[in-house]
């Protein structure tokens, strides 16, 4: 299997396929499906300092080959996550990388901090794009000043691996992507969803209680893959690829547009075994097509 | 355990012109696992533009000599029109059983299942459940019309049943939150499913007058097994996951009543 | 009819039911199956001042839910336009619009000079948004300076309605939109396509022979709602929305949240008579819901 | 005049693993209007994730008695797989005819009809047209397999029939392109279709030999109907639409041979 191996700055992944914060919980809901140990790693849900309650229902729409959510970012706070949900991840063998996300840069720093000493916590990805919470997340991802000066603050406290996840809602993101990698990021993530808005006609109201939410599923994938290509051609860390990932063939464009790895996010709704799926599928690629290493396909993209 | 199966359909009966029966055995032949009533499946139609998530339907009935599990549709928008045209020995995917169940009742308590509309889908698999149990379910069941009411002949078989119909052609005429056995008799535990405000209002009745009610909520379900947040309910201890910590909720978890 | 007419700039719409440039050809192509006197308008394909060949083969990707193009505003040129199609498409009882296309502001100024004295085109639209082109298009609609300077001039020689054609790769499109508002625009018609990718994976090759094309379909039309009704809530000139509009329910969605008028792409191909049908369908609805005209469903979401 | 139609499959066989015969008519009865070979329709197939634009297909033949199209298939990706799936009874949308079509050859020229895989599709309503205008078409068909050879009994009642099998499970064994027959005969006319490669090779044998040649494509198309100019081949015109100026082309509009 040494065949799928790939880095992300200080992290070894056993294969190019994890799944993406905020649709795979912390593992345990997957855990009568597949086994956990055959992916290369999970991006466990969105975690602040502070707990959340997110948004009111309704946080969901279903859309033309996707769905808006706008969940905002419920969870019990990163000191339950230490006390009960640690303890418990932390068995799983596989790569467990935490989801961070603030209102202000003050609280993505503290929450990084707490989380750095998790011996089983190899990474964090730090979330600059949620944009369904009225403070902080898209905020700071779409301008790179402030996409910088944050990534700066969180590197000051965390060495391992850092991760940014990129707002999709930009003008040029690879701009943005440039920043992070200048103020050390190990490598960018994305993407994350796009801002949406669904309608019910008939009752002439948002389907969202909170009117605009986060589009995701494969009705985004052209646009998520055409940044990864652009972020790729502009940068030198590792990139993670999402969006609307459904199957090998959608991981293999995402690794071929240039991404180290990806992501499998809504996906997982709809088939919860589409992650290792897709391990079994890029190898069956791999051996058709005669390819050694995924490394060899990365960026590969004969255009 | 959770299991994602393929299943296929041994047959599919328009009840009326919008309700159908399914019945739908899994593909593989292996043996079911135990399934409680209030527990659903998530169904996955494949290759259809209209149906991108997975659509939740209750058990309506398991019955385990014929490994066959029963769902009982109402073709509502696009996604249920899309699988009430499916036929026999057409397939289709599960992730089941999901969900907890409705509790079972104490000893010797009166019990009444009220079910509106398609909501009776899961008070079937209850009834004849609490009757395997040695309880004696009634059975209030209401619709717009007569033909909503689905499958009366095997409530009957399995309780005294009650109905009610807006238009009054069956049982009494009005809203079943009106029949007068609510007024007459004093049951000690309510179960009950249908529309929202329906099951409100029995919440209420029940909680003034002192019944233990138990309500099963359809909130939207993009996963159906606890993994995207999505299908919360506000209750007294937050937001919580309709489709892990219910279906089936007591009131008194509730934000309904106050 | 008069509950359905709507007024953009000087112009009076028959029903705010238009067709979109690059997906009606002139007309003529639907002729055989509907009666063109029953839309508000045609806007006619991408029009620029020297003939172009558009680009190469492959120009179309199927995605989910949509496709990608990458037509390049194949077309005769302007004077071609004058000589051989004008005196044809001006006996069509609807308003024709034509959709102006640039690499340069003096090509747009040039092109839209030609047009101005056309007794039987009543507006134009002006495409800064096209992602399909090297040069010119896009570049101007992604800043909010290029865009004004270009509306300003366009707007010195033209007296009849002018429409500006939004793109939705930015950041902040109503943020572009009040820029155009300022310089005089009379309308702002939004979304272009979104600048997406698709890849071969088994050939490891772009499916578009310019890698990248503007994706349209109802996959985009969440993100297009949304973008309406953040121009509504910042501009006050009329808004005509598009994006991924395939019946009269999606039609509905884009006037409530902001659309003064609508106009249908993509969808023509799947339906050449989807457009009437969405005339009739938001007739049905406005008798349902008793709605005298039109007018009084424009931005009345209730949130 | 171009329709937008319902037509309900009257017969769907499998001619191979991957070949089907669709014999479709007007859902409304009414009668079809003339069509010729060469032209399309263009099909929708409803409800479908991973059908979004519509298929176009030749018109394989254009029964008018029967009042019936068929339509030869071979399921190749997601949307035509689908299609292959229908069963008689079912319902689809076409829009048609469309294109334009083979010309008709000289009084007395000796023509040949190549057609590679099913790529022979729009040839045996071609063939069958010319022999009712009194012309004695030949046919050369190929294929990798002999059951890649479709509907051979029908072209062997309209004319002279050479085949070619890649594995030589059919008649010759080799590649289409290089049957004696070409070495052989003198044709005055070739009418062609099949995977691209094949034309091409046969455009060049044909331009070598001042042979009259006429090619089928079967570039992508969203609209099918010149709206989406997505369509174009590179002629010496400039870009031009395949589905309202081809799909049929005399080679010499092209650039394939320089
Ligand atoms: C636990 C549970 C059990 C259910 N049991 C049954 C049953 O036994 N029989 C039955 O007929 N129906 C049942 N429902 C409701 C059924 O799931 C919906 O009617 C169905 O999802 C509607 O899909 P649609 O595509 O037809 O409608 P659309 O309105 O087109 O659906 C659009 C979206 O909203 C969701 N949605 C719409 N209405 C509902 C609803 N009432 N509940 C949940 N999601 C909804 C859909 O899943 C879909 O994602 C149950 C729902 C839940 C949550
Ligand atoms: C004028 C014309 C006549 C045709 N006649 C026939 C016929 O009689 N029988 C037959 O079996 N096939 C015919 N084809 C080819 C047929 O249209 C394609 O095989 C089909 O569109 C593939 O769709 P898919 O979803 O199965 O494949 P996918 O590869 O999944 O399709 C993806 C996209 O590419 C397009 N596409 C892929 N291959 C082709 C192709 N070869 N030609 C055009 N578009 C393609 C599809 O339409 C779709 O938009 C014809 C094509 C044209 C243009
Ligand atoms: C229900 C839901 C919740 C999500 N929550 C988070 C989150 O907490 N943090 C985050 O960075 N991304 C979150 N995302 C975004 C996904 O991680 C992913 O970036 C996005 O959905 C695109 O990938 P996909 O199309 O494969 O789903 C969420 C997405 C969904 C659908
Ligand atoms: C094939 C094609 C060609 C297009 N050409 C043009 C064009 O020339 N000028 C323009 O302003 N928009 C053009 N567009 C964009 C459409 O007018 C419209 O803005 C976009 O497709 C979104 O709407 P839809 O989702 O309804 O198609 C084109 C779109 C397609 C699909
Ligand atoms: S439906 Fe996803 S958590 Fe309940
Ligand atoms: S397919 Fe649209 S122009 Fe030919």
């Amino acid at each position: 299997m040494d065949r799928l191996k790939v880095n992300i700055g200080k992290l070894e992944l056993r294969n190019p396929v994890m799944t993406a914060s905020g649709t795979f919980g912390y593992g345990d809901e997957f855990t009568d499906f597949i086994d956990l140990s055959r992916l290369g790693g999970i991006f466990v849900k969105g975690t602040t300092l502070e707990p959340r309650q997110g948004n009111d229902y309704p946080r969901m729409a279903e859309t033309a080959s996707g769905m808006l959510n706008s969940v905002g970012l419920q969870n019990k706070g990163v000191d339950y996550f230490l006390s009960d949900i640690y303890p418990r991840i932390k068995e799983y063998d596989t790569h467990m990388i935490v989801n961070v996300n603030g209102s202000t840069l003050e609280d993505y720093v503290a929450c990084t901090e707490a989380l750095a000493d998790l011996d089983k916590i190899p990474a964090i990805e730090l979330n600059i794009s949620c944009p369904n919470v009225k403070e902080g997340g898209m905020i700071f991802g779409i301008s790179c000043t402030s996409a910088a000066n944050l990534v700066k603050a969180v590197r000051k406290v965390y060495d391992k691996t850092l991760i940014v996840k990129l707002s999709p809602n930009v003008t040029d993101i690879a701009e943005i992507a440039l920043a992070v990698e200048a103020e050390g990021a190990d490598s960018v993530s994305l993407v994350n969803t796009f801002l949406g808005m669904a309608i019910d006609a008939e009752k002439r109201k948002p389907k969202l209680s909170t009117v605009t939410g986060g589009l995701s599923g494969p009705c985004i994938k052209p646009i998520a893959l055409r940044m990864v290509w652009q972020v790729y051609k502009a940068v030198k860390i590792p990139i993670i690829g999402m969006g609307g990932i459904s199957n090998w063939k959608d991981a293999i464009e995402f690794i071929l547009a240039g991404s180290q790895a990806i992501q499998v996010g809504t996906y997982n709704f709809i088939n919860p075994t589409v992650s290792v799926e897709i391990v079994d599928g890029i190898l069956e690629y791999m051996d058709r097509h005669n390819i050694d290493s995924i490394n060899d396909l990365v960026g590969k993209l004969d255009y | 355990m959770k299991q994602k199966l393929d299943f296929i359909i041994n047959s599919n009966d328009a009840l009326n012109k919008q309700i159908f029966l399914l019945k739908v055995s899994p593909k593989n032949g292996a043996p079911l696992p135990d399934m409680y009533p209030g527990q659903f499946v998530h169904l996955l139609v494949h290759d259809s533009s209209s149906i991108f998530l997975r659509r939740p339907l209750s058990i309506n009935y398991f019955d385990k000599e014929k490994n066959e599990i029963w769902l009982l549709l109402l073709s509502a928008g696009g996604g249920t029109k899309r699988i009430s045209e499916m036929k026999a020995g057409e397939s289709i995917n599960l992730i089941f059983p999901l969900g907890n169940s409705f509790s079972l009742p104490k000893p010797r308590q009166k019990i009444l299942l009220i079910g509106g509309g398609v909501g009776t889908a899961p008070l079937l698999f209850l009834g004849k459940r609490l009757l395997s149990e040695g309880f004696e379910p009634e059975f209030l069941l209401g619709g717009r019309t007569a033909i909503d009411i689905s499958q009366l002949e095997h409530f009957e078989r399995t309780g005294k049943v009650y109905t009610t119909t807006e238009d009054g052609s069956l049982g009494e005429k009005g809203l079943i939150t009106h029949h007068p056995v609510l007024e007459e008799t004093k049951f000690d535990k309510i179960y009950t499913c249908g529309p929202r405000p329906m099951m409100v209002a029995i919440a209420k009745y029940a909680a003034h007058n002192e019944i233990d009610c138990e309500v099963s909520l359809e909130n939207h379900m993009p996963c159906g097994f606890g993994a995207c947040l999505c299908c919360v309910e506000k209750t007294k201890r937050g937001n919580i996951c309709v489709c892990t910590e219910g279906p089936v909720f007591n009131i008194k978890e509730l934000k309904w009543i106050d």
